[in-house]
């Protein structure tokens, strides 16, 4: 790793400790604080830009805040729903109205779990084909009542299971991404973490595509890249880069609408501060789409995606 | 009845060369030898075994079309480099010997035709390209294949043979799921039969997107169709995969295919299907 | 039994015998048939109704025909689609387009089996989930592209399994009911043999439902309601009285909206000839429904069992 | 804190009579002796084990509506004997057993009211009236209610516990299954939802037709939910049933019911999630 990101944590942290300190007591600490924001600043200009694989590795950092990190923090009223109605429920993709910051929405979450327990049961995020198909009823009754998707993607991709190839888990994702491009309410879809392959697309069709600053997006996994290439996981650093997958690459190809700040170091390091940055831009979003007629948005987001791609013509 | 048609128009047109091995394709099955003139009379499928063979684009439409009905709509479209992708080799390096190899721009080729005289719209992918890789060019000209049948009023006919997302157009690649689904949408706002033709092998992107919003799927006898890829799976659950998993039987017990169809029966059935579905006469 | 069911059978066949020797060589066998058929009506005036439960017997008897076999006679082009695309296929409900007597249609069928290898591998004709849920698959295929529905009803009931039950029985017949109510193609249905319970109308929601002579129809099975009254299901002959479960009956409640005849002695004894009745029947009430609107058809459909009911206001 | 609500709203207003029966219940389950008046403050749930006892339907809309605020819809629709059925006894002998057990016409109360203050229509079926069983009158009245729901733009609310349809309507019953489901639709295309709460038992026609077609399907802990009845299941498949099978959690596992909700949460449960549905803010 370049530079000392640990120093840089440790200041940063220390920083806050003083501001936290001078507005509680009231004194006025900036002739401690000044210096120290200082060397901030120089550790932050030293240390350069994050490499690709150093972001992927703070998408999958421990204590990363969750998909219910954020509805805890954001959210009030969230009422999961449960079940496809056909086979199981799964807890790797959940849903189920709530307000988002007082807006009333029908949430889509990708949810990895906490420890290893629940990120056992929630297969670290990879959900199954009745995930999908949950998805797409929670679909059906936002597009009934009219309440705005918010989908909060983070999965290294659906899971590959004889179970799940079993129940058709390519079907269920064709028929998720279908639903998702037909509705007639915004979709505001942000990747939090981990955006892996048509696991994360299926419901990652949004108005407006959002992405934290150091979530990947990738049509593979570094490391199943890698195996590919190189027959050789390990070499997945390699492949991060080679992949652009980056927040600031995905911006830069037009896959996404905006890069979501997230605090120095990583939204683990202040999740409250990662929430509220994402509570505001995706509430921005929902905001603006919610001036659109039903039409609007259904065509709007038809013609998003029908204009990506890079080719030339002879 | 179908067969018999099927075989009077199969005629091969091409002489016997003198060079030996160019007479002969071994079954990928069986291993018998046969004489590629058999072959071809007999729609690639290996007349011991019934074993059916990976085609070519130009090959696929000449199984499925009529004789000389099809016009190419494809070919203008070509791939770019947009990550500046290098792994162990450069991605323009890749694309220009698949394309000097295959004679297309890229792994995909769209045209319209007849199929017993009914019109249709055909989007064919071709595997010898990189694996049948989904890039940014095979969305486009699907896309574009499926607003053409659109706007042409035509039944649309997709056949499949891939093993997913092109990793060298990464994110651009994974956008191509979505793409296609819109111009899909379009096709079935005009009320017009979109039918999926799943060959050996179907799998990842493809499967979790065009492949499998069609109105009847139809997948070829003994083709491999998923979306993980069997060695995946393999680590994932770390046990044997039954036999037969993945192949075109099996997903029809699964009921995720319409139907398993014999190369040499699929004009037939098309045609029928299609011609109930538009409520247009093919003449038979 | 009362009369001589098995003498008129003979007369009648000998009777159709004569009249095709006539037919084919062109001689007028009148002084003989005349005769004969003189004595093919006394015997039918003689032996009087059929009990209910004698209907019930041929209802079932062996070699009546199945759905299958009306297809074969009255259709072309039958192209059977398979899979719910979510779980598995179904034997016991199958379905396809096809031409019925010419007019292009989605057939829903169910399917009891015609040897005893078929109908074991069918459940004799008793769905499981998937099997509603194909065809309500099938039914999204009529509606886009305009096919009306031929449903032939013939089962003892929804399969009662243990997995039948996991995958939501209960769910797949609702479902089923929603969707063939919201239709906007025409929708006929024909009892051809059982209609047991809710198995029975999850394709059983027509703008028209007929009914052969000998099939029955009830809320549950002339067994299972003996089991239930009398914990004795050899009883069933009592209990299909009770129930009122026959053509006439079903006529007389509003429930079909015609009786269709059968040779006597029942459909086995002359397949043909009750597969004429059928596609003439059948036919004839398409023909009538696609003269209406789609708007009309939905909404005759829904006005046509919002009606139903035997009720007292105060 | 809904818990807390919850009991000071349902202070028991009867007082302690001196017949001793009448002042306590044996729970079903852990053949616990409770105080009436403890079941009645809790909602009808034991509180040694927490199981939910069935509820009679003027108990249910105790237990769900702000006090004071139903206002009954039905009791006009009465049932007649259409089929002059008789078996062990006539219909009409069964049915006015019934009503006087119950002081109902028929298996079934409609009405409207308040659920923490925010409007609703409700309808409970009686499981004390011959099974729950739906003939003709419970499919009327159901469907009276979704229209009257959709009519006066309220959500509506239907609680159900029945053993299915009624055997002694035969087919007429079995209309009720579909004559629902269109005043349901009704109700759908006015945009209001519809929320079902499945209490024990709920099987047969009910499950196949209004009671899973629901918006969002809330089932009581421990009720026994399915389409067939155990005894023919296990009749069937000859083999023993598992614990806890068509049990309201083992649906939630199998993914058909959306949450199940203890009855002492229900009140704000089905607030929120009304308030969310319809941007109606409830006032809590
Ligand atoms: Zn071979
Ligand atoms: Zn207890």
């Amino acid at each position: 790793m370049t530079g000392s990101p640990e120093a840089l944590r440790e200041l940063e942290a220390r920083v806050r400790d003083l501001e936290a300190t001078a507005e509680r007591t009231g004194q006025n600490l900036d002739a401690s604080i000044s210096p120290l924001r200082q060397e901030v600043q120089r550790l932050r200009e030293a240390s350069g830009p994050l490499s690709r694989w150093e972001r992927v590795q703070l998408a999958r950092a421990p204590g990363r805040p969750t998909a219910l990190d954020y509805v805890d923090r954001l959210c009030t009223g969230f009422t999961e729903l449960h079940g496809d109605r056909r086979f199981g429920d799964d807890p790797a993709l959940i849903g189920g109205p709530a307000r988002w910051m007082g807006v009333p929405v029908m949430l889509l979450l990708q949810q990895k779990g906490r420890d290893t327990k629940t990120k056992i049961k929630r297969r670290f995020g990879s959900a199954n084909p009745e995930g999908y198909r949950k998805a797409v009823r929670l679909m059906d009754l936002a597009e009934k009542f009219g309440l705005p998707v918010v989908a909060l993607v983070d999965t290294q991709g659906a899971y590959p299971g004889l179970e799940a190839e079993e129940r058709g888990q390519g079907w269920a994702i064709a028929e998720s991404i279908r639903r998702m491009l037909s509705l007639r309410v915004p979709v505001v879809c942000a990747v939090i973490g981990e955006g892996g392959s048509g696991g994360a697309l299926a419901v990652g069709v949004g108005n407006r595509v959002l992405i934290q600053e150091n979530a990947w997006y990738s049509v593979i996994s570094p490391e199943g890249a890698a195996s590919i290439i190189w027959k050789d996981a390990s070499k997945a650093p390699l492949a991060a880069e080679a992949l652009k997958l980056t927040a600031p690459d995905l911006l830069d190809l037009g896959i996404v609408e905006e890069v979501i700040p997230e605090p120095t170091g990583g939204a683990h390091l202040n999740p409250e501060e990662a929430a509220a940055a994402v509570g505001e831009a995706v509430g921005r979003h929902l905001a603006e789409l919610m001036a659109q007629s039903p039409q609007e948005l259904k065509k709007g987001r038809a013609a998003r995606f029908r204009a990506l791609g890079a080719f030339t013509e002879t | 009845m179908a067969l018999d048609r099927f075989f009077r128009r199969r005629r091969p047109q091409q002489q016997p060369g003198a060079d030996v091995p160019e007479l002969w394709t071994q079954c990928p099955q069986c291993k018998e030898s046969i004489y590629n003139r058999d072959l071809l009379s007999n729609a690639y499928v290996c007349p011991k075994c019934g074993h059916h063979l990976r085609l070519g684009a130009a090959q696929r439409v000449d199984v499925l079309l009529d004789e000389g009905s099809f016009t190419p709509l494809s070919g203008k479209v070509r791939p770019v480099d947009a990550l500046n992708f290098h792994d162990t080799e450069a991605y323009t390096d890749r694309l220009r010997r698949a394309q000097a190899k295959t004679g297309r721009p890229d792994a995909i080729l769209t045209g319209s035709g007849t199929l017993l005289n009914l019109p249709v719209t055909l989007a064919v992918m071709d595997f010898a390209f990189s694996g049948g890789s989904m890039g940014s060019v095979v969305g486009e000209e699907i896309s574009r294949a499926a607003e053409f049948a659109a706007e042409h009023g035509t039944p649309l006919l997709i056949v499949t043979a891939s093993g997913g997302a092109r990793m060298q157009e990464s994110a651009l690649s994974l956008m191509q799921m979505a793409k296609t689904t819109v111009a899909l949408e379009t096709l079935a706002e005009a009320g017009l039969p979109y039918v999926s033709i799943l060959s050996d092998p179907t799998t990842g992107g493809v499967t979790a997107s065009f492949a499998t919003i069609a109105d009847v799927i139809v997948a070829e006898p003994g083709a491999l169709i998923g979306f993980a890829g069997p060695r995946v799976i393999q680590q994932t659950i770390r046990q044997h995969l039954p036999e037969g998993f993945q192949r075109a039987e099996f997903l029809l017990d699964h009921g995720m295919v319409d139907a398993v169809v014999d190369r040499r029966e699929q004009r037939p059935y098309l045609a029928n299907l299609l011609g109930l579905l538009t409520k247009y006469e093919a003449s038979a």
